[in-house]
């Protein structure tokens, strides 16, 4: 029924285009319907983003919905949208938190609500550009253009310091994300040289033959850009100022996508294309050592961090460093593992982060100690903080768990020592979330503007309820999501191990790929005919 | 039609658009000087369409010499694709600035018709710097704009900082064209000629790389580089936009600037391109520096104007980069980027001339605090234009910025590529940091409700302009297709065709 | 004979050049200017630019002068005797760099007299004909009004920006 | 194409249908909803959960108005549903366990009936079913737990009357069934994990049911962080076995164990070490054990169920469960009996004086835990279960019993007023003439667990201590030696606190006060009846397992106890492999204790020991006399002190690990996080914006200065054309 | 002859330079400057000989040029001076940093 109308064919366009129409679209209404018709618009577009499951086709080819168009001709910019398993569920991980973020912010947002919303539908226009792009410039543009809309969110509706944290957060990101692009431009006109033909296109690029040494230094240009989107340790400061800065809305964007941004970096680019820099052995002790630092050193600062919303940005960090982790083991599982860190971190993170804003709205306080005993007057509100909670810090059943044990079981195949380093976030885990749960649901109720604080509302239920059934959900059966992210990361493991990707068509071919050595002109201008981008 | 300047009429033609906007600026002159003399105030309207009009008429004639071809690529007149998008470039300039400018001049009674006048003649001189070969006139041309620049910047004889600005500017630029006068002097010496392709022959048919000519070269390069303002002979830049008047800055920021690197790049691409490597050195520290220095020292600016002002010699070292990678993209990208630049500065210029009430007030950055919200529009435009000036995706700046960085990858300049995009981020700091005072910061003592800000004078024209300025950069941002061809088009003369980069590899 | 003139026109403009810089007197300077650029006149003699000789006394050291000392009188700074040197570390600073500047340019002009490029040139001797051959006036004419046409016309435009700057500036009504 | 393809199911759906589907594997055993056994708790847990949250928000709704944070009890309309759906889903579940039992009881099971229900990780080479196992082991498991589960269920109807927490209070005692029983049905390690952990997250909340309490929270709170340090040695242990096996699954891992291990080899040491550490953790043993005595803040049959009964035996199961690979490494093994015995004496010694009543059968528990790892540790694994079942019986009772006795007492000091503590058995005595079912019961369970003959406990501990002496063969006898001996003094020590226990609180004259004593009374029906069958078992509990060389003597009844070695034999299934490997590597065990003596000699030593012990013990206790708590000050000096306040374990453990992480942490927030990383951030911003001022600063404005430095850059740009 | 007065020229240019270092006075300032066109032309003209007319064509140019500064140049000193009643620039600071 879709396809009679051409679903694949439009709806990536939609995704990405749509957002930004709602924003313009958000000025002709007046200000006090902006949040409902702000609602109804990404409510819509994540239900258009659902026919993307039922179309995605987990046997087919790597990349799915692929369009291309010609955008800058004499570059070989080419405006190429297409997604593989992992941009899918990226995709509808944005489309999901939007409407959300929208809803958890009817309270929180109180002023100058159509810019606040238009920068938010802004936001996802370039989030989704970002998960949907195939060719690197236009990532490059959605990637870039995701910091605008955030760093006025930050900027205008934050609190106290917010202009520090929203310059710290665009500078820094910036920063990481224009030496990129000197590196984007290096493999560019290395692929250049050898196909004769400028191209920005993933598909071009991947195959680059690029030295060791060159693979080296533009894994760093890129790595960096990334680390910092991530944030890996010792990157990571500017988030928790931006997220204690930040209103709901802009924390749970900021920590259930744009963080993803980053990782997804590392998956999607950094490894396919700097396979000889990304399977060497110091590179990976290097990132695994800092995400293994990054999982535990986060952890201990979480657990000690009197403002509620800093701590779970703290977690933020140590959760990446499980993605870290996971993504730079190398294995299939380790790479699943850290695609479902990702999803269910930005699914628990990000309900955690409204919860605290919904205690921050009925109190104006995020301070753990001024709360206490809240489970005796909010039992709802208790009741989702705790699974949400858990979920966060990896309890089996929850989304949380599956990501943890799969990154953690596929770097341990690899990196034994590491692995079980890292495994110890499990018990730090516990160790910054638990206090805190009890600090502010347990207790007694000690403070008299405590006892009259109200339970959530309908609205407030179906922000969260979503969320608490996808951590559940997630958790109890992921293999629809694995299943369907399979393919594109067995391409990228078999890539980085050497072996034959077939990355126009169905990825890793055959099953004899071990055999074949690693060539690295192979995969140049190697188009085949069927592929249709 | 074919040119050939051994017939002298044939000049007539070749300089069609200098003739034509020189005979308006004139018409301007007197027609300024008889409305003053018929004691009725100066209309800049009246003054100022006349001046746009003419700047059309020579647009017009700007666009038919594309029919036209020349005799050979050493005539003292350059009849090539590289100087015609220089002339866009310059009557674009004036354009723009006589447009934001018609309040500001009436509301500080400058005198109208000369003011439109020496911006007209300042546009003809910039035409004969980039239309021709000859460094005689490449120095006059420059002197001619100059001379008027001088004169616009010392323009408000009521401001003591205006007279300030002009005085040092004037100092400091008649010193710098010594250096210029004896670089080419020393040029002429070392290789018999004054016209840059003779030069190139000269030089490498024999001439070659003698004593003269080295030091002929430095000289040439300080010249230049004074005029376009580069670390380390950008210092009179800030104060002199700072003390002249907005429209004034406005102009020397878009289209002096432009002037000045476009007869650099003929001076240096085609009469020194046989010795690009002796002289590659200074261009790549001259743009090193200037893209750090300049960048670094804005940040601590509080007055906006002299902000941008440090913001111009910024940009200045970006495009210098592209004529220290001296190919074909770089200069595709220095057009490019020099077309791009030209509507967001005076863009930013216009906005400053906004909100300083078309005066010399208000320039300090607590004056935009809260102004976004007041005036939603004008910070939107004034966030376009500074995000379009920090190089941001989705801008015209950008698209600008990514084609230097091509031209400077293609002359596998890394480590010049790196100080550029990392200065571009020291640049976000402070263009942000407008944005966050127009947005995120409450107003001093006000209730900031739109419409509230009395001092502000946007009348029509500076509207329109505005939002078309905006228009464009965001056009240029998101389908820079054409232009960035045509750009590489009007490169192509400068360059003998093989050094073509379409259809070879890097 | 044209050797001994040489030098000693040459110590003459340099001497005056030196006055300028160092003399107190903003009309001291001046009149220094005015024997410097007397003796530049000469040197142009000996290379046989005698129109320009002429119009380097007539016009630069006649009319442009004079515009100069008309100005410091209309300022009244003739009698200002107080020094506006500067002196000391600066100075020092300063002449180390002009100095540097010297010694780096010295290097550059050693040769100049052998440069190849000469050959293709026809030389002072052909030079000197075209002068007999066409006068002093004319020599410089010619190419005046057929080659370098357009810039003897700019150079129209050129002093119309300065006759517009100059009385825009200057004068006393606005 | 359609959707249903690549979408399986929803989990839930196949789950119930699959429990009528005929057994894959065609064994002649089938199971009778197995999955239905999972499910019905976790309904109950949904549908309580829900009662619960409404009757949340109508407390919250008081409290909003003014009223009492945590007073005022349900009304009765309110306890109605809980009631039944509670106790009935576990009920349920207890009856079709017991109808598996029974078709499993007739057939030869050689190897387990799965059933897999989705697949829940499957990506690179990992797969892991949401898949169920029915084997021996596993039923005797879920025997225990929905049966010892149900009784405690229907205890807490009574128990927990009075509480406006009830509704939760069953969702949460739900939930934990349901993830005990996934713990012990799990066809593979990560389903166990999830049980694991899930059982430790219902004893979190149930630790810290009555929350407003900060000690009670804070006792769930270090439950669960404790717990996870354990969790983390399982989940390494995992990591290890699926590297170097390539699966999670029990029957692929015990397969190929024994292949892919070399005996002793360090990495099959090195995941028993890990699984140690992981049992450690949930069993309460050295050094993991600090959380149980803490553990006792949650109401008393939570402590009966989790922290007596199932869960913190999960560790013993763990280790039966693996008996495999801790038989290919002896060091392991050794490592397991080790702490067990140490855990048994130190926790025992402990007992010894503590006056809180719950604690004394905390540290108890503690113990009987040592006792049973002791056994899986020696390679007994089925009488480690054994004792698992049997101390289920009697400890739970031991604890119900106890809740009775605190329920009562807390009744009297509530209604006089009287701010004593409740747990205090300084302030009992004489309670047997209020509560004499209690009483009674509690004997029973006193004697079963001092291991007089003929109580369940008897045949369970006897046959752990005679297994640790027989075990010493080998490398290991010095060890196991000791080991024997150690066990032998904890055995001891039981008699002697349990028995302190009861004389104080059952005996001698009532310490509570005159007035307290008219508000004493017996405990309901439903709290009665729990400890009446949990009575029963723990008497005849013990004859499932007649130790074959005991069976013909005086303690076999001369043969007429019915079923010798039946467990035994029962879990042969399980432990074959790992007896084959003992068997093969250390030869057959000895017939008698290290220093001499067979089974049946040291079998009479013990009871009869125990048996004086229990009566010295009484008649000294009684003779002593108690003065109520607050009368008697705490012990002075000596290992008195030394012993009440445990060892100080507790203080040591703040000082060299909490304190010290705290610390770190405070310090890698301070130092590091703020003053160093991004002090470092600040400083590249300062510092850039420094050089922008200092280079600010050559902008003076003097036209000389600018000349100057454009001269300069003359200088320098022909100084580097020419040089 | 030519190096000669190459070297003539260049020590008049460098003379002119370190006079606009050195002094205050914004019209000698503008007189060094005067002073280094001047070097300039001398340089044209000694080169002229050599290179033909073309030198001395521009020495006529620059000599219009130094005209036209002039004229400019002492407008905006007379300017400047009404403001501040003294051409010393070391007065001329209102626009620094």
């Amino acid at each position: 029924m879709l396809n009679a109308v051409a679903y694949d064919a439009w709806i990536l366009h939609a995704l990405i285009w749509l957002p930004l129409v709602g924003a313009l679209g958000l000025f002709l209404l007046p200000e006090s319907r902006a949040k409902e018709f702000a609602f109804g618009w990404t409510g819509g577009i994540f239900l258009l983003s659902l026919g993307l499951l039922v179309q995605f086709d987990p046997g087919g080819a790597l990349f799915q919905f692929t369009s291309t168009a010609t955008w800058i001709e004499m570059w070989g910019v080419s405006y190429s949208l297409g997604i593989d398993g992992i941009s899918l569920f990226m995709i509808l991980l944005s489309t999901l938190i939007m409407p959300i973020a929208v809803l958890g912010s009817y309270n929180y947002i109180k002023e100058r609500e159509q810019g606040f919303y238009a920068l938010l539908l802004l936001l996802q226009t370039g989030i989704v550009g970002v998960f949907a792009s195939m060719d690197l410039f236009l990532f490059y543009v959605f990637f870039e253009l995701t910091l605008v809309p955030m760093y006025f969110i930050v900027g205008i509706w934050g609190g106290e310091r917010r202009i520090y944290a929203a310059v710290k957060f665009f500078l820094y990101t910036a920063a990481g994300s224009l030496l990129m692009l000197v590196g984007i431009f290096y493999l560019y006109f290395q692929a250049w040289s050898v196909t004769g033909a400028p191209s920005f296109h993933y598909l071009d690029l991947v195959g680059t033959p690029l030295s060791f040494v060159e693979q080296l230094w533009l894994f760093a240009a890129f790595g960096v850009a990334f680390s910092i989107k991530v944030p890996v340790f010792p990157f990571h400061t500017w988030l928790p100022d931006a997220h204690v800065e930040a209103p709901t809305p802009g924390s749970v964007v900021l920590a259930a996508i744009l963080l993803k941004l980053g990782t997804y970096g590392f998956i999607r680019f950094l490894l396919p294309f700097f396979p000889l820099a990304a399977g060497h052995a110091t590179v990976i002790a290097v990132m695994l050592g800092l995400a293994v630092v990054g999982i535990i050193y986060a952890a201990w600062v979480a657990a000690v961090q009197p403002d509620a919303k800093k701590l779970v940005a703290y977690t933020s960090v140590a959760h990446m460093g499980f993605v870290v982790l996971g993504v730079f083991a190398l294995t299939a599982t380790g790479i699943q593992g850290a695609l479902i860190v990702m999803i269910s971190h930005g699914i628990s993170t990000g309900a955690l982060f409204l919860l605290v804003g919904m205690l921050y709205e009925r109190r104006h306080t995020r301070l753990i100690e001024d709360f206490g005993g809240l489970a005796q007057v909010t039992p709802l509100l208790a009741t989702a903080f705790v699974i949400t909670a858990l979920a966060t810090i990896g309890v089996p059943g929850t989304s949380g768990f599956v990501g943890e044990f799969l990154a953690l079981l596929g770097a341990f195949e690899r990196h034994p020592v590491m692995a079980a380093l890292a495994a110890t976030g499990v018990i730090f885990a516990a160790y910054y979330m638990l206090p805190m749960v009890q600090k502010i649901l347990f207790n007694s109720l000690e403070r008299e503007e405590n006892r009259t604080l109200p339970d959530l509302d309908r609205r407030e239920v179906a922000v969260i309820a979503p969320l608490v059934a996808l951590m559940i959900g997630l958790g109890v059966y992921p293999q629809p999501v694995l299943e369907r992210m399979e393919p594109a990361v067995q391409a990228v493991v078999q890539h980085v191990e050497g072996g034959t990707v077939d990355w126009a068509g169905q990825g890793v071919l055959g099953s004899d790929q071990e055999e074949i050595a690693y060539d690295p002109i192979r995969s140049v201008g190697a188009e085949p005919a069927g592929s249709d981008r | 039609m074919e040119l050939d300047f051994a017939r002298q009429s044939h000049l007539i033609w070749a300089l069609l658009p200098e003739i034509v906007l020189s005979i308006s600026a004139m018409a301007v002159l007197l027609a300024g000087v008889w409305k003053h003399e018929e004691g009725r105030p100066q209309d800049a309207h009246w003054l100022g369409g006349l001046a746009l009009a003419g700047l059309l008429l020579a647009a017009v004639a700007n666009g038919w010499l594309y029919g036209l071809s020349e005799v050979g690529r050493d005539g003292i007149i350059a009849l090539d694709g590289f100087r015609l998008f220089a002339n866009w470039l310059f009557l674009l300039g004036a354009a723009l600035t006589i447009v934001v400018s018609f309040t500001y001049v009436e509301r500080q009674r400058l005198q109208v018709g000369e003011f439109y006048a020496l911006i007209l003649l300042a546009t003809v001189g910039m035409m004969f710097m980039g239309g021709t070969r000859d460094l005689i006139l490449i120095f006059l041309g420059l002197e001619t704009m100059s001379i008027a620049a001088y004169v616009l910047t010392a323009y408000n004889r009521r401001d003591r900082r205006s007279a300030e600005a002009g005085l040092k500017y004037f100092l400091l630029g008649a010193f710098s064209t010594g250096f210029l006068l004896y670089g080419i002097a020393l040029a002429y010496g070392a290789t018999g000629t004054t016209n840059v392709a003779e030069m190139a022959v000269s030089i490498e048919g024999g001439a070659g790389l003698s004593g003269l000519l080295v030091a002929a070269m430095g000289l040439l390069a300080i010249g230049f580089g004074f005029k376009v303002a580069a670390v380390p002979f950008h210092m009179w830049t800030p104060d002199v936009y700072e003390g002249a008047p907005s429209p004034s800055t406005a102009y020397m920021a878009a289209a002096v600037k432009a002037a000045s690197f476009i007869a650099f790049v003929r001076v240096f691409l085609v009469a020194f391109e046989g010795v690009y490597t002796s002289w590659f050195p200074i261009l790549w520290w001259l743009a090193a520096l200037t893209m750090v220095v300049a960048n670094l020292v804005a940040l601590t600016q509080a007055n906006v104007k002299r902000m941008l002002a440090y913001s111009s010699v910024a940009h200045g070292g970006y495009l210098l980069v592209a004529i220290a990678a001296a190919n074909q993209m770089a200069t595709a990208g220095l057009l490019f980027y020099l077309l791009v630049y030209t509507f967001m500065t005076v863009g930013a210029f216009g906005i400053l001339m906004v909100v300083s009430a078309q005066s010399e007030e208000r320039l300090q950055l607590e004056d935009y605090s809260g102004l976004g919200w007041r005036q939603p529009y004008l910070g939107i435009l004034f966030t376009i234009f500074l995000l379009s000036l920090a190089g941001f995706p989705g801008t015209g700046g950008f698209m600008g910025k990514i084609y230097l960085l091509q031209g400077a990858a293609e002359a596998h300049l890394w480590t010049l590529a790196v100080i550029l995009v990392l200065t571009t981020v020291v640049s976000y700091f402070y263009y942000l940091r407008v944005s966050w005072y127009m947005w995120m910061r409450p107003a001093e003592g006000g209730a900031g409700e739109p419409g509230e800000d009395s001092a502000i004078f946007a009348p029509l024209p500076m509207r329109v302009a505005l939002v078309a300025t905006a228009g464009i950069i965001l056009f240029l941002g998101i389908f820079p297709g054409n232009i960035l061809d045509f750009a590489f088009v009007s490169a192509q003369d400068l360059f003998p065709p093989a050094s073509g980069l379409i259809g070879g590899g890097p | 004979m044209a050797e001994i003139l040489f030098y000693v026109f040459a110590a003459i403009a340099v001497g005056g050049a030196l006055g300028v810089v160092l003399q107190k007197n903003p009309v001291g300077s001046l009149l220094f200017m005015v024997v410097s650029l007397g003796s530049v006149a000469g040197l142009f003699v000996l290379f046989e630019a005698h129109f320009l000789a002429a119009i380097q006394v007539i016009v630069y050291a006649g009319a442009i002068m004079v515009l100069f000392l008309f100005v410091i009188m209309l300022l009244n700074l003739g009698h200002d005797y107080r020094a506006d040197l500067r002196l000391g570390f600066w100075s020092v600073l300063a002449f180390a760099t002009v100095g540097g500047l010297a010694g780096l340019l010295a290097r550059q002009f050693r040769g100049a007299e052998e440069s190849p490029i000469y050959q293709h040139f026809p030389g002072p001797a052909a030079l000197d004909s075209l002068i007999v051959e066409q006068g002093v006036v004319g020599v410089i004419a010619r190419p005046l009004f057929t080659d370098y046409v357009v810039a003897f016309e700019l150079t129209g435009i050129l002093l119309l920006v300065a006759l517009v700057g100059a009385i825009v500036l200057a004068k006393r009504r606005v | 194409m359609g959707f249903t393809e690549h979408l399986v199911l929803p989990p839930a759906v196949s789950l119930l249908g699959a429990g009528w589907a005929p057994a894959a594997q065609g064994a002649a055993y089938e199971p009778f909803l197995p999955g239905l056994i999972l499910l019905l708790p976790l309904l109950g847990f949904l549908l309580n959960g829900a009662l619960a949250l409404a009757a949340g928000r109508r407390s919250a709704d008081r409290i909003r108005s003014g009223g009492a944070a945590a007073e005022g009890s349900v009304e009765p309309a309110g306890r109605m549903l809980p009631t039944w759906i509670g106790p009935g889903v576990v009920g349920v579940a207890f009856l079709l366990t017991l109808i598996n039992f029974g078709r499993m009881l007739g057939v030869e099971l050689n190897e387990p009936v799965i059933r897999s229900y989705w697949t829940w990780m499957g990506t690179g080479n990992l797969n892991v079913e949401a898949a169920i196992q029915l084997d021996p082991l596993s039923m005797v498991m879920m025997m225990v737990i929905t049966g010892v589960g149900f009784l405690i269920h229907v205890f807490s109807v009574g128990y927990m009357k009075e509480d406006p927490g009830y509704a939760r209070y069953f969702a949460y005692l739900n939930l934990f069934v349901f993830f005990m029983l996934t713990l012990v049905m799990g066809a593979n390690f990560p389903m166990m994990f999830v049980g694991w952990e899930g059982v430790g997250l219902c004893s979190y909340l149930l630790i810290g049911f009555w929350f407003h309490d900060r000690p009670k929270a804070d006792a769930g709170k270090k439950a669960f962080i404790v717990n996870r340090i354990g969790d983390f040695g399982f989940l390494v242990a995992m990591f290890i076995l699926f590297a170097t096996l390539g699966t999670l699954d029990y029957v692929g891992v015990f397969e190929a164990a024994p292949e892919a291990f070399v005996y002793g080899g360090g990495i099959v040491t090195a995941i028993t070490l890990f699984l140690l550490l992981g049992a450690t953790g949930k069993s309460a043993q050295i050094p993991l054990f600090v959380w149980l005595p803490d553990a006792m803040a949650g109401p008393t049959p939570v402590s009966a169920l989790i922290h007596a009964a199932t869960m913190v035996t999960a560790g013993v199961y763990l280790v039966a469960r693996s008996s495999v690979l801790f038989a290919l490494a002896p060091a392991g093994s050794v490592a397991v009996a080790t702490i067990g015995a140490l855990t048994a004496l130190f926790a025992a010694t402990i007992a010894l004086q503590q006056v809180d009543i719950k604690r004394v059968l905390a540290y108890s528990t503690v113990s009987q835990l040592g006792f049973m790892f002791l056994g899986v540790g020696v390679g007994a694994y089925a009488a480690g279960v054994f004792h698992l079942m049997t101390h289920a019986f009697f400890k739970a009772l031991l604890f119900l019993g106890a809740g009775a006795v605190i329920h009562s007492m807390h009744h009297a000091f509530h209604a006089t007023h009287k701010d004593w503590d409740a747990q205090d058995m300084r302030n009992m005595g004489g309670l047997r003439r209020f509560m004499p079912v209690t009483w009674i019961t509690m004997w029973v369970a006193t004697l079963a667990i001092a291991g007089i003959w003929p109580f369940a406990g008897f045949f369970s501990k006897d046959e752990i201590i005679w297994a640790s002496g027989a075990a010493a063969r080998g490398g290991f006898e010095f060890i196991y030696t000791g080991l024997w001996v150690v066990a032998l003094a904890a055995a001891v020590l039981t008699a002697i606190y349990m028995t302190r226990l009861m004389v104080m609180t059952f005996h001698g004259p009532s310490r509570a006060g005159e007035e307290e004593e008219k508000h004493l009374h017996g405990a309901p029906l439903t709290m009665t009846v729990p400890l009446i069958a949990l009575a029963v078992l723990s008497v005849f509990g013990g004859w499932v397992n007649v130790p074959g060389s005991i069976r013909e003597s005086f303690f076999g009844g001369f043969g007429l106890l019915p079923m010798s070695d039946w467990l035994d034999r029962w879990l042969a299934p399980i432990t074959a492999d790992a007896q084959a490997v003992l068997l093969a590597e250390l030869g057959p065990v000895a017939d008698q204790a290290p220093v001499g003596g067979g089974h049946v000699f040291w079998g009479a030593v013990a009871t009869v020991v125990a048996t004086a012990v229990v009566i010295l013990t009484a008649r000294s206790i009684a003779r002593a006399g108690t003065r109520p708590a607050i009368e008697e000050g705490l012990p002075e000096g000596g290992i008195r002190k030394l012993l009440y306040n445990k060892w100080y374990v507790d203080e040591l453990y703040d000082r060299i690990v909490v304190r010290p992480t705290l610390g770190v942490s405070r310090w890698a927030w301070r130092v590091v996080d703020q003053l160093l990383i991004d002090g470092t951030v600040n400083a590249v911003g300062n510092v850039t914006r420094g050089v922008g001022w200092f280079g600010s600063l050559f902008q003076t404005g003097q036209v000389n200065t600018y000349a100057f430095i454009l001269t300069l850059g003359v200088l320098a740009v022909l100084g580097v054309l020419i040089l | 002859m030519l190096t000669e007065a190459l070297v003539v020229s260049a020590l008049l240019f460098l003379i002119g330079t370190f006079g606009v270092l050195v002094r205050r006075n914004a019209i000698i300032m503008f007189l060094c400057i005067e002073l280094q066109l001047n070097a300039a032309n001398l340089s044209f003209v000694a080169l002229s000989r050599h290179l033909g007319i073309d030198g001395q064509v521009f020495v006529f140019f620059v000599m219009t040029v130094a005209a036209a500064e002039a004229a400019v140049g002492l407008a905006i000193i007379i300017s400047i001076f009404r403001h501040y009643q003294t051409v010393n620039v070391d007065n001329f600071n209102l626009l620094k940093w």
